[in-house]
Order: C-alpha cells, then structure tokens, then sequence
C-alpha cells in the first residue's frame, strides 16, 4: 500500500492514463478489419469490445490502496481496474488479440481476464463477480490476513439478485469487502433512474448495516480519500463498504453502440471535465509534479502500452486443437 | 394457416421478429414486452426495432438487469390473464433466473391441475461465431429442451422466425422461442444469404411442432437446427457435386422434436448425421440419435454420425471458436466417410 | 374489504382459528401410516408437510383488508394464508391428500396449492414467489384497477436475489406491492442472526425508497393496523411497502424434524402466549363478542374443517396415466 | 486405490459421506463446508452428521439461504487456495445459482487458460419416490451433464459414496456430487438393502470417470443410475427367475460417461435397455443411447429401449408419481420384449 499522498497521487495519475492510452489505442485496434462496413466478428480483436473511458478514477483511487495480495473482481469493462491492479499488461493485450501467449491462451477475451498473480479476474455476467469477491475476502479472514477483496461493479448490476446475496453475506460474517459501484449512469441503453428506485446506491448500505459512501462528478481525490478510509476500515476488521461514484461513460456501451438512446451533448461536455486532466492540473497546481515530470510519466506509459501492442500483436495465435486443453487442470 | 404468396416481401429475421409482434400488438391488447434495452434500443439483436415508438414504454418495457424479477413478474403477470413477451438477453445468462424459467413457468400448469395458464413468450438469443466467447456465444438448445413444461423452439428462416412467434404468442403455453443472432440479418454480424428471406406481409402462423425437409435428398439424412441447417445445406451443396444427394431437415422444434418426419427420412436414407452447435453429451445429436436408435433402428445401414461443439467451454480466439462449431466441411468429411463406407 | 372494526376481528380469529384447526387435524392426518417408525413418503399424507401454527395473524391480519380480486402469493407453509384468502378448503384439503378433487387434481400437493378464483398461489422455492406477486400488482396497474398483490414470505427468504430484484422493480415501478416476512426466528435450522446481517427487515426498506413496517410480539392487532395502512396506500397508488412481522413456530420446519438445534424451553414460552387466545380474550374484554359467540363460531369452524377432510378422504385418487395429462392447456 | 479388506464396516449413504467428510478434513485445512443446514441440523440429508461438532462453525457453516452467494462465494475462495464442500440442499434448486455454477465454477479454468484452479466439491440431493412433488424430486442429471467443465458424478452404493466423495475433494477441478435420498439410508425415509453396505474405515478413492457392471450377464445389458441401478439390479434378479440372463452397469459417472464398459457389455449381449429417474428427453437415455448408436452400432441385435420420465413434472399423487418414474416392473417387462422379439 502507497501511504505517501504524493506518491499515491501520482500512481493514480499514472495508473488513469495508463488505461486511457490503452483504450485508445485498443479503439483503433478494434475497427481494423471491421471498415467500411463494422462486422463485429472481423478484425484482429473480434467480439464485444466495453472501453471504460472516462471512468479511470473509480479504478485507480480505489487500487491504489490495494497490494498484490488484495483482490479486485471487475466486470465486461474490465481494463481500468486491470491495469490498476497491475495485471501483466503485455499478456493482457495479447489475451485480448485471441493470442496464445494471453493470460488465458486466447481462450477468454477481453471479458474474461484472469491474473492469479495479482489476484484479478472479471467476467461477462452482470453481478456474477460480486459472489466471488465475498469467497475471496472469506478466505482472506480464515487465513487470518488483513487482505480485502473488492468488487467493482456497474449501478446496473446493484439491481442483479448477486448484490444482494453477497453483500449479505459480507455484512454478516463482517468481512473484509467492498463493492465499488460505477454509476456511469447507463446500464447499456437503461438510464438509471428506470433501473434503478433510489437516486444512489449507498443508501442501500443500510439494508445491511455497513457504511455507504457517495463520491460525486467522477472526482479522483475524493475517491482517494473515501477509498482509504473503507480498505483501512476493512483491514481492521470494521466491516465491509459500498462506495458508489458518479462517472462517465465517454464513448457507447460496447463499441458500435449506435447510441441512439442518448443525449446528444451529453458527452462532449462529459469530456469538458475529464478526471485525468483534472487531477493533471492538481498535482502542477499543489506542485506535486512539474509540466516536465508530467511529460516525462507520459512517455514511459506510452512506452509501456506500446510495448504490450507490440507484444500482442507479435505472438502467435494458438493451435485449433488447443481449444481442448484446459478444460480440467 | 401457412401464408399465401400475395404481399410478400423480403425481410431480415430481425424484422420478420419485430413484425410479428407488431402485428400481434395491433391484434391483442394484453400483450406486452419486457427486457432489457427492448425500449428505444429496440433489442440488443433487433428482436424489438421500431416498437417503443409505436407501443410507448407502457407496453414496450425496459427493465433493470434483474432477470428473476421481470421473468418472475411475467409468470405474475400471465397468471392475470395478461401476455407477456420477455426477453432474456442472451440465452446464455439463463442461469440467473433458469428457477422462474423451469420451475414455476413451467411447471404451475401442471401444478395447477391445469387451471393457471401462462401463456408467456420467453425470447432469447443464441448463437456464436462471432467471437463472444464462453458465456456469450452458447445455444443451449438442450438445457431448455430437457426440462418438462415449455415448448421450445429455434426457427432459422424469416419465414418461420415470424410464423412461428405468432404461433408463441397464441399459444396459451410457455413457449422458449430462441432467435440465433447470426440469422437476425443484422447490419453488424456476418452478411448470410440466409438470414434474409420471403416474410408475407399478413400474420399467419408456423406450427411449434414440426421439423421441414429443407432439402430433398436419398442418400443420407442432415438433422439439424439453425446455423446447422444453414451448413447442412452449404454442405449438401458442394456434397451434390461429388454426387451425393443429401436430405436436410430443419429441425424447428427442439421439444417436441417432430420424430415422424426424421425416421421418415432415415427410412429412405439408412444414414443420419445430426449437427449440433450446442454441447455435444445430452445434446440434440443425442436425442435424435437415441429417437432413431429406438424407434428407426431397422432404417439405419450405418451408425449414426454426431457432430457437436465438443463439451469445452466456447474459446474466445476465432481459430479455436471455428474449431469446435461444427461447419459445412466438417459434415461434408463425415458423410463422405459414412457413403464410402 | 371489510371496513368495520369489529367484524374484521372476528373474521380475524375466524380465519386464525381455522387454520388452527385445519393444521391440528393436518398434524394427525399426516402421521397417519408413520407409526411406529417415521417414514416421510408413507400414508395419506406423504411428502414434506410445513405447518403454521403459531403464525396465523401474519395472514389473517392481513388478508382481512384483502379481497378476492387481489393477490396472494405464499410459500412452502401456506396454509394460514391460503385459508385467509378464502381458497375453498375442500379442494385444498383434497390436494393435500392426493386426491383427483383436489384444487391441482393431485399434481401439486401441499406446497403447491393454485386457487386462481381467489388469486392465490404457492410454491417450494424459497424467495421464488416474491416476482409473481409483483406481475401481478403490474398486471393490476395496467388494467387501471386499484388491486394490490401481497408477496408473503419468510425472514429467511429475504436474503435470496429474488426478494431484492423483486422489491427493486416493485419500487421503481411504484407498483401496489407489498411484501409480508413473516419472521418466525428459523429457516429451518438456521437461527435469523445466522442468516441476517439487520435485525430486522423493516429497516430494508430504506434500500428501496419504500415504508417499512416492524410488528412485534406476534400481535394480531398491531398487524391489522399496519396491514390496514399499507394496503390503502398501496391501492392510492403510493407505492410498494415491506411489513415485518415478529411471529412464532410451534412446530418443527416440517414435521419429523428433530429440533435438535432448537432451544427446549423456547416453544412452552411460545406457546403461553398464542395470538389466538390473545385476540379472544380482547374480543370479550372489549365486549366485541360473547363466550357464546366464540362458541358457536368454533362450532363453525370445526365443521367447515371437519367437511373439507371428509371430502378430501371420501374422494377419490387419480388414474395413475392422469400424470400424463395438464402439461400443456 | 480401491479398498482393502480389513476394518470394513456396514455404513449408510449418509455415514458414508460423513466419514469422507471427517477424514478428508482432517487431513487438510483448506477444506471447509458451506450449506444450508449442515451445522447443527447435520445436513437435512445427513450429509455432514456430527461435523459440527468435531469442526465448529468456522468450518461447517450454516448460510442464509442465498445459493448464489454462498455458491459464488466458493469460487472465489477456491481461487484463493481453499478447497470448499458447498451444499445445495435439492438440486431442484440449481435454477437459483446455475449462473454461478456453469458460467462461472466450470468455465473459469478453461477461460484463464488453466491458470485459475477450482478444486470444489458441490454436494446436491436427487430423487424422488417419496411424493415430495414438482420442485423437490428431479434427479437434473442431465442438466448437469450437458454442460462443460464439471465433472458429474451419482454414485449409488455407500462405498462408491466414501470413495467417489474422497476423489471429488481432491480432485482439482470442481464436481458436482449429487447423492440420491433415498439411498442415504436415513431412518425417516424408505428403507433399502442398497442404502447400507460395507466402507472400509480408512479413506480410499473411487475414480469419477468409470462405470460399473454390478451383475454380469449375458442376454442384455440394463444401464442406470442410483436408484435406477437398484431398480434394474432387482430386475435381473427376476428375469433370472425366467432365464433371462442380465447385465447391469451402474453408471456412476454421469459426466464423462464411461463409454469402453458399456460398448464392452452391449458387444456380448447386443441388447440395450437404457433407464432413467431424469427426464426423457436429451437425458441419460438419450445420451447412452446416442453412444452405442454411434460407437456400438454393429453390436446391436435389437432396438435400444429408452425407459425414463415421460417429459411431464413429477406429480405430488403417490400413484401418479409411482407411474412416472421407471421401476423393476418396467424393466422386466422392456427386457421381456426384448429378448422374445
Ligand atoms: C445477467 C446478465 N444480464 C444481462 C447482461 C447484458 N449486459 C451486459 S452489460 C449490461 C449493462 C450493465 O450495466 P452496468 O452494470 O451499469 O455496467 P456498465 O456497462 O455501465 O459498465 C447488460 C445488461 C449480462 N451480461 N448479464
Ligand atoms: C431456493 C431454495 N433454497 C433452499 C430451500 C430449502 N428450504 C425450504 S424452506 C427453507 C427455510 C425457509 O425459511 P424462511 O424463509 O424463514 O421460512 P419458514 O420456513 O421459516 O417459514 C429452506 C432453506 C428452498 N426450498 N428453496
Ligand atoms: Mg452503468
Ligand atoms: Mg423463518
């Protein structure tokens, strides 16, 4: 865990643009082969693609609190807790690229990542991973650490039948847990008042006893700081936490979203008020970092992304026939 | 009633859906549609285009992602005499809610002596090869059709997709109508000749029962269930060419499985290949075998060929995904083994 | 809906009382062809068997502001509620028995008792009704009536997803819902504080921006009120409400269960309090009805029991090929 | 290692488990159990008797009837290192968590490329006979079966039980254990020879991939699971009485099927009677079916015969129940066919 609040905030910095630039850059890795005509089977990253820009703060305020040991479960908008958590990026891109050398040999894809290591994983049903973080944490507490589990969640998934059972459970056995919700305000197409019958969903801390947080307009620091006080609270045994934070979803729900169901400026001025660039100008604004340091942080995770495409996109694509491996261990 | 030829036209599988339950809409005041991003999105595979702008949200409803709530609500619903159409996004998040699907919808009929009706419509999409991997990309064909209580079915062409959904809807039965997104005609999935077809302009209605002879042939009996048919008509195709005249059935219905119209074939055939993109063990190459191996026994010259996604979860890579969904060449290699031998 | 006071409390302890009756004779009948040894799937009555004694007011408190066209869904032990409703208690018996006269032609059993005259239905599966009921305080919204549905659980079952996505649609819908828990301190074996992480349910209303009511002591009157409250709001078209209620278990989970779990002392002290003795001591204290009033009405009562189990036995049993038939209508 | 001979002791179903329980327990930490009622109440199945007391509630805990939370919750545990023993009490309530079970449990090895291990053992109670009715007497082989990633497993004798428990704890990958009421031996329900038999006291594994032939025979080969492997073992023992000559093969496996020992036995006999407490269709029937109409073709002398639940819910009425589910009479009366066809 990162105590020193400039390193931490840097971390943070780094962590959000990191993902940023990968998303990027996966956006355009997603439309080859899918022009002029979007086939969203063709290309070199076929499938459903669910980027997560815009919604970086949620992520790495949260994990920057987290070590290794500590476990995220995310969801089908897996990338900004992933590369928060430190999930081996190069593997990462490859698994994303269908490539042997992924995470998973190519056989799970963007909504399937899984790194032991650092103990992520996701997956594409909506709530299915919120159980899992509740067995991680239960262990985490028979083991006798002070690891948490955290599971991020979209507010659509509030909704699923998983929330509530595992979040029971966690209150209960008063596990070392917490579910951060990403109210990016749509569930696809769903806005949030028609999924949803409260305004927040840290009010639905109170159906369990536990401390809810509400972080509003997608603010990195506040998550900072609320996200500190529930892991230390966790790690002392104080219980498990829903944090909620209002974020944005820049771009559609999966890419090729014709977005019809959407405000038309709703984005533009989403964008007018990007976290990144908020916490950019707080750190030149309190002097944590210069313009120069800034530049210099940028050129590393250009690098650093660059090499995980260069990765991906050098490995080989497995066997057919590897399609029947792995099955049992 | 089958349809007649005046006022027909093209149209998408997608469209031929949305068209059906316009129509159906227009007919029956009691009937509404819930899901997920049904409303102005029109369904995630287009099973709802245009509606909310004709329904409103009052009978074009979007839901929460609370699928054991809203199929739960339907049965509620039903039971009062009002007939949903519920969409289960995918088929593969059925285990959410499979208890309101298997245990209630299914089973309060019967339950009931037969004095509640639920005449519900549950949709849902199935399908893969389009990289989606393993929890987006399955068919599920038999998880459905194993359990008593529903009818279930899989259309292939425009024409029975509208014909047989009407059918759903009329029925005063659970019907699983499962719609495979490939066959949607969608503007961004893989362009098939076979997913735009003949649609008359009138409703009418396909039975929930009954498989079709898609192609007539003599030699060898091609059973299988949309994007199989698909194959098994590209495969009797290219097969033709080497001269060997296969016989297709689509099989529609995947319970009750129309037996008449397999074991007649296999009586002119002696030979049966069933091709199946769901699960290989407990699959539909399993039943239709064991109905021939009990019941067309004396028909057969040869043993019976099954082709299935062998039982690995659906890999992400498109090598590995085109690995184990079966195709045309798959069957083709199968029957040409079976004739030669 | 019965509005004068007096006449809802006596059809109160008419309705408690029978079901009272009916489950003592039930407990008989089932033990018939169990004796000496205990064997579930023997006599004529055979298969789990779930009594309510003890529970009756959540029911009849209840239902008393009900009416035919509204809607009752219960659970595994209904038999209070399902007498309350007014489900014809002939064929209900009938099915119990197994009979071709019953309300399911046999096909259901206890668990599954269907009376669509009276709108009530029942089921195995913990949590599993909760949605019916609220498709049917939809259906009744849509039909522009001022019907409401009445979901009446256990406190365990609060704790499954259906019970969360249930109240959630109820809420965002606003729909004429409303769930009774019936909090009995088990499920099964299982004491409330080892299954709930709040002491009581009421307080999970705040989850979904609804009124959440606690009863305590079992009290049939306390109920009516609250009942009587939420009800007239949910028919005002002001929204879904969640009423606990504090109630009592005399018997095992189901019949033949050992009890080991079960504190010895805690059934005596129940049953020194029994809500149906309460409400006819009030009834005379407040001079609502006579001794002999009380008298006759359990004359009454007794034989309207007393009918439906000569039905139910006189009737006959199903073919054994009447399996085949009902699966489609 | 099959079991040896000395400190073998009758047990029952339930003691069987319990005693697989214990000594794996012992043997390692990481193992612990979640469930409803398997605390103090033992388990409504007997399945964890007495473990309470020796392991305490830190490793026999009691759960809030929340299946997809505590069933999740073990995933995410095994992820971590631990090996969970989860409880469905029925598995007539699998719809409530299929979700976590097929989506999740079985697919996430093979969707990590092996690197995620899930060594979970799922516990579920099948059967009926007992009139419990529609929701709480299915067997759901099948619906087990047809799906990738678990290994299923139905054992039916106490000392396949022990053993066959023992391998699904070690075993790195999840199993679904499902045990059949009746045959747990429990005081309040049926009693049955097959329900006791002799367990050798130490632990010892059974494997969860290999059929059985508990009869040898000659004249057809009867294939079943637990409570239908009692029914046709009671079957053979009549026909014998006729001069029919049967062999019967105890499944056990559900999923892999063990596909040498039935070709083995339908290659001597060349008669097939397939039977079945599941549902009709796409279950065990059609699958053995399927594999000796495929692989055993040419062995056959007669048409396979299918016994199984006709595809209705299991009706609560004792004599409706009675008819739909296949006994030994059933049987008799297939073979008899048979064999003077
Ligand atoms: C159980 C289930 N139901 C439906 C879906 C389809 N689906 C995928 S993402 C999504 C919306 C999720 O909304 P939210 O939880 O807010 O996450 P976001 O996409 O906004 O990140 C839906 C409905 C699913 N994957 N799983
Ligand atoms: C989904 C599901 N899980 C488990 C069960 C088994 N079961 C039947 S009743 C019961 C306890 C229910 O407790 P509660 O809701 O408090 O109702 P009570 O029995 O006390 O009336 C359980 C666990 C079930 N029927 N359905
Ligand atoms: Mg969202
Ligand atoms: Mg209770």
């Amino acid at each position: 865990m990162k105590n020193n609040n400039k390193q931490d905030l840097l971390w943070i910095y780094r962590k959000m643009k990191t993902s940023r630039y990968f998303e990027e850059r996966m956006e355009k890795a997603y439309m080859e082969g899918k022009q002029p005509v979007f086939n969203i089977g063709a290309g070199p990253v076929p499938g459903e693609m669910h980027l997560s820009n815009g919604q970086e703060p949620a992520a790495a305020s949260m994990i920057v609190h987290l070590t290794n040991e500590d476990t995220v479960t995310a969801t089908h908008r897996p990338h900004h807790q992933a590369i928060a958590k430190g999930v081996d990026l190069k593997k990462m891109t490859a698994e994303i690229f269908g490539k042997k050398t992924g995470l998973g040999k190519g056989k799970g894809g963007h909504m399937h990542l899984f790194d032991p290591n650092v103990k992520f994983s996701c997956g594409g049903i909506v709530g299915g991973g919120i159980p899992h973080a509740v067995g991680a944490a239960l262990a985490n507490k028979k083991k006798g650490t002070d690891r948490v589990a955290v599971a991020f969640i979209g507010e659509g998934a509030v909704n699923s039948g998983a929330f509530h059972e595992s979040l029971n459970l966690a209150a209960l056995w008063n596990l070392p847990f917490i579910v951060v919700v990403e109210d990016n305000a749509w569930g696809i197409s769903v806005a949030k008042d028609k999924s949803t019958c409260v305004p927040t969903n840290d009010v639905r801390a109170a159906a369990y006893g536990i401390k809810g947080y509400e972080v509003r307009d997608n603010d990195p620091l506040e998550m900072y700081r609320v996200s500190k006080e529930a892991v230390e609270r966790a790690r002392k045994g104080e219980g498990p936490s829903i944090i909620e934070i209002e974020t944005y979803r820049y771009l559609g729900h999966f890419q090729g979203d014709p977005e019809l169901y959407r405000p038309k400026d709703e984005v533009s001025k989403l964008r007018a008020n990007d976290p990144i660039e908020r916490l950019k100008k707080y750190l030149l604004k309190e002097t944590l970092a210069s313009e120069d340091d800034i530049k210099a942080l940028d050129q590393q995770i250009l690098k650093e992304v660059d090499n995980a495409y260069e990765f991906a996109i050098n490995s080989e694509y497995p066997e057919p026939e590897a399609a029947l491996e792995d099955v049992f261990v | 009633m089958e349809a007649t030829k005046e006022k027909t036209r093209k149209l998408t599988g997608s469209k031929a859906m949305a068209q059906a339950l316009e129509q159906e809409m227009n007919r029956d005041e009691s009937i509404f549609v819930m899901g997920e991003d049904v409303g102005k999105y029109g369904g995630i595979f287009g099973s709802t285009t245009g509606l909310y702008d004709k329904f409103g949200e009052d009978r074009i409803m979007d839901t929460p992602i609370s699928e054991t709530g809203f199929i739960g609500a339907a049965i509620g619903a039903a039971a009062e005499g009002l007939r949903p159409v519920v969409e289960l996004m995918f088929v593969d998040f059925h285990g959410v809610v499979m208890d309101q699907i298997y245990n209630h919808m299914a089973k309060i009929p019967y339950m009931s002596g037969g004095h509640v009706k639920l005449p519900i419509t549950l949709l849902t999409a199935v399908g893969g090869g389009y990289s989606d991997a393993a929890q987006h990309s399955q068919t599920l064909y038999a998880s459905f059709g194993h359990l008593p209580g529903m009818k279930v079915v899989a259309p292939t062409f425009p024409h029975d997709i509208k014909g047989m959904l009407i059918s759903a809807i009329r029925d005063d039965n659970p019907v699983v109508f499962m719609f495979h997104k490939t066959l949607q005609g969608l503007g961004w999935m893989d362009q098939l000749d076979a997913s735009l077809g003949p649609v008359p302009e009138e409703a009418y209605t396909v039975p929930l029962d009954k498989a079709k002879v898609v192609r007539e042939g003599k030699d060898v009996t091609i059973v299988g269930a949309q994007m199989m048919t698909v194959e098994a008509l590209d495969a009797a195709k290219k097969l033709a060419e080497r001269g060997i005249d296969a016989e297709v059935i689509d099989l529609r219905s995947i319970k009750p499985i129309d037996k008449e119209t397999i074991l007649k074939s296999v009586e002119k055939t002696g030979r049966l290949v069933v091709v199946d993109e769901d699960y290989y063990s407990y699959g539909i190459t399993a039943e239709v075998s064991a109905i021939v191996a009990s019941e067309g026994f004396d028909y057969l010259k040869v043993p019976i060929v099954r082709l299935a996604i062998p039982d690995v979860p659906i890999p992400y890579s498109r090598i590995m995904e085109k690995f184990v969904i079966p195709d045309a060449k798959d069957i083709i290699n199968a029957v040409e083994k079976m004739v030669t031998a």
